[in-house]
């Protein structure tokens, strides 16, 4: 049907015959559930693993895919209930109890967006980078606005053991308290060690913490 | 150390570079700089103790003649931090830029000549919140000026 | 051989303004590459102006100037028609001179 | 030393910047990088691109000795002035839906002669070592659309079609950190870090933000293209490498140009 095609051949594609013949084939209108299958074999066949980044970053679970179906719109009462208990269920708690570390090392790995990118060095310490998203202390100008600014994030809840014990679970798993959230599941998927996620706790919780002053 | 130097800068310790610039011959009045050799030693200047060793010459005086303009207090990226330069001093003869944290301090020396306005606007790279120091060589004497500016970290990878 | 420069010159009430943009590198010498190697430096050190062959401008520069350098000044006089020529010399020797004319 | 669109665009994104953060950040703060935004406009090294781009157009290339003068970016052989404004769309020739970096190739290919692997070599430059060719070509084909207002055709089969799968592909999350390009892209007046996020999801974000690519990267010192910018996303979000000119990188790209229909073309700009 097509002859050469130059994009295909960039970067070693292979295998686009047949996402493609499909975009060609059905042009007029198809199904909702169709334009995401193709799209999905689209992008299989467009993407390329590059070092870290194989292309199993491309599999959906199911919280991702329902979350991408729902596209920005706002998710049934049940459907975010589902998602909320399912994403709860994963957060495993450190089996020394301790919840908190060291604030200091917490902010280090707030300020940090190493990690996991495919140009990234996949043996250093990944970063949380939480001051993209968030205002943490108030000595850092550069932050930025996609989530709630948690400063005074102790002293405004208490310094309470149901404070420290949220902290851990948001940043283990936030999308068991808001299905969809924008922000990574850092414990489910071992983006940050245990150690490090008391480390980013004490910065939020620890009242010596700049975020708290 | 560190107090120290911070504390000798305050008291304009940096701005004595140009001092040590002068002594080293270079801006002579009414000289293109691009006719003379490129003053390779002006450019390694990168520590306070080297200027100290070099204090031979009269200060800059602080000077509110001399104006940033286009120049922001805060960098989005220290690659580019563009700076503007005016000075209203009478017989200026030359302007240059001084990052205090730079690796090395001297950026740049434009020599003004009869006819030119004293005032122009460049960009320099800045590897991190430092003074920049504007200064000016005027009718054989030096005036200066700084301003501080914030480099901010920037992106997702970061 | 070095790209050419990028020159504006306009006049502007009695005085001639001059924008220019240079194609170069301005590498500091600070810099490591993947493998950890120091990338050389390699930057402008010197840039000279000249209007009618009257210096108008004369600078220079280390590598803490940005790359692409971009300068901007004004002087009096220029009348349309004129040539504005620029100048510059890297620290390989390299160098590279165009013309602009006042409009 | 710019037209004023491109001045007019830039002072309206400062304002807009420095109202959307001035409330958060302290009103200092906003408009000093409102203010060292504005600085950067007058004098914007993309020119040393377009020049460079513009030089590369007239001169016979390839082994078949063929210029850029043959090339059709869908207005006609060689025809430059307004094309970027109506790209991506269907070449027959090609079967395909083509953005304009996937077009020059092609051209390279198919009428100068070149191997893909040549087309392709420095797809993204990096210093005078490694120069890329079709960033430079890119800088000059667009800015021969300043102030034309972008016309992708979305009723053409399969430009539309391509446009649904792109959106789908923005919504896509994935990844070890979930990311989308909604999770960025999808809110208004969001900032990461310092930067504003432009909303793709609003068609007053797409425009503002498709008009100015390519640009000048000023933490990179090098212009980029959309391609860049679509292959950079998707590192930051964690994904694989999206492959240059692949269908993907040309749906997400018709899907925002489609968006950003019916605004003046204001770029190459110069950016962070």
């Amino acid at each position: 049907m097509r002859t050469r095609i130059v994009g295909h051949c960039i970067g070693g594609i292979a295998a686009i015959g047949i996402a493609a013949s499909i975009v060609y084939g059905c042009a007029s209108a198809p199904a909702e559930n169709d334009v995401s299958e193709r799209a999905e074999a689209m992008m299989k066949s467009s993407f390329k693993a590059h070092g870290q980044a194989t292309l199993a970053r491309l599999d959906q679970d199911e919280t991702q895919r329902v979350c991408s179906e729902y596209a920005g719109r706002a998710l049934p009462p049940a459907v975010a209930e589902r998602i909320e208990k399912a994403n709860l269920e994963t957060i495993r708690y450190p089996a020394d109890g301790n919840l908190v570390g060291d604030w200091k090392s917490g902010e280090k790995i707030a300020q940090s967006g190493q990690g996991f990118q495919y140009s990234d060095d996949p043996k250093k310490a990944a970063g949380a980078n939480c001051y993209a998203c968030h205002q943490l202390s108030p000595k850092e100008l550069s932050y930025g606005t996609i989530g709630p600014s948690l400063y005074r994030f102790g002293k405004t809840r208490g310094y309470t053991d149901e404070t420290r014990r949220y902290a851990w679970q948001k940043i283990y798993n936030a999308e068991a308290f808001a299905a969809c959230s924008n922000m990574p599941r850092f414990g489910y998927h071992h983006i940050l060690t245990e150690q490090q996620i008391r480390d980013v706790v004490a910065l939020l919780v620890d009242p010596a913490s700049p975020v708290n002053q | 150390m560190n107090t120290n130097r911070r504390h000798a800068l305050k008291t304009g310790g940096a701005l004595s570079l140009l001092s040590l610039v002068a002594a080293a011959g270079w801006l002579k009045p009414g000289d293109a700089a691009a006719a003379d050799a490129w003053n390779k030693s002006a450019f390694e200047t990168h520590s306070l103790d080297e200027t100290m060793k070099a204090l031979g010459g009269t200060s800059p005086v602080p000077s509110n003649d001399i104006v940033f303009f286009s120049t922001p207090d805060i960098a989005e990226n220290g690659a580019v931090v563009p700076v503007g330069i005016t000075s209203k001093v009478p017989q200026t003869e030359s302007i240059a830029i001084l990052i205090e944290k730079n690796p090395n301090m001297l950026a740049a020396v434009f020599d003004i000549p009869p006819g030119t306005d004293p005032s122009l606007t460049t960009r320099i790279k800045m590897a991190q919140t430092s003074n920049v120091y504007a200064l000016v060589k005027a009718n054989g004497k030096y005036y200066a000026t700084s301003k501080e500016i914030k480099v901010t970290l920037g992106g997702c990878g970061g | 051989m070095a790209d050419p420069m990028k020159i504006r010159a306009n006049l502007v009430g009695d005085s001639t303004e001059v924008k220019v943009l240079m194609s170069h590198e301005m590498e500091t010498g600070q810099r490591k590459d993947a493998q950890g190697k120091t990338i050389p430096a390699w930057f402008i050190q010197k840039v000279n102006v000249t209007h009618n062959d009257k210096v108008v401008l004369a600078a220079q520069w280390g590598p803490a100037v940005s790359k692409n350098p971009f300068v901007s000044f004004t002087f009096k006089g220029g009348a349309r028609g004129d040539k504005v020529k620029i100048t510059w010399v890297d620290n390989h020797d390299d160098s590279r001179t165009d013309e602009a004319t006042v409009a | 030393m710019r037209t004023m669109i491109r001045l007019a665009v830039a002072a309206g994104a400062a304002a807009a910047f420095a109202a959307s953060i001035g409330a958060a950040l302290g009103e200092s703060t906003a408009d000093e990088i409102a203010k060292y935004r504005e600085a950067l406009q007058d004098g914007n090294p993309a020119e040393l691109w377009e020049a460079r781009g513009e030089q590369m157009w007239k001169v016979p290339r390839g082994p078949n000795k063929v210029s850029f003068e043959r090339c059709d970016l869908g207005l006609g052989p060689g025809v430059v002035k307004g094309a970027y404004a109506q790209l991506p769309r269907y070449f027959p020739d090609a079967k395909r839906v083509m953005d304009l970096e996937t077009r020059l190739v092609w051209c390279m290919v198919q009428q100068q002669g070149m191997s893909e692997a040549d087309a392709l070599k420095n797809t993204f430059g990096n210093g005078s070592a490694k120069r890329s060719d079709l960033e430079a070509l890119a800088a000059y084909v667009a800015s021969q659309s300043q102030g034309i207002r972008m016309n992708v055709a979305l009723d053409e089969p399969h430009v539309h079609d391509m446009y649904r799968l792109g959106e789908k592909m923005f919504y896509y999350r994935g990844g070890t950190h979930d990311f989308a390009c909604a999770t960025c892209h999808g809110d208004d007046g969001k900032r990461i870090r310092l930067q504003d996020l432009p909303n793709l999801t609003k068609v007053e974000g797409a425009q503002k933000a498709y008009t100015t690519w390519p640009a000048y990267r000023v933490s990179q010192g090098e212009l980029r293209t959309f391609q860049w910018r679509l292959n950079d996303c998707f590192r930051q979000q964690r994904f694989p490498e999206l492959a240059f000119g692949s269908d993907a990188s040309i749906a997400l790209t018709a899907y925002l140009a489609g968006r950003a229909n019916g605004a003046a073309y204001a770029g190459p700009a110069i950016k962070r």
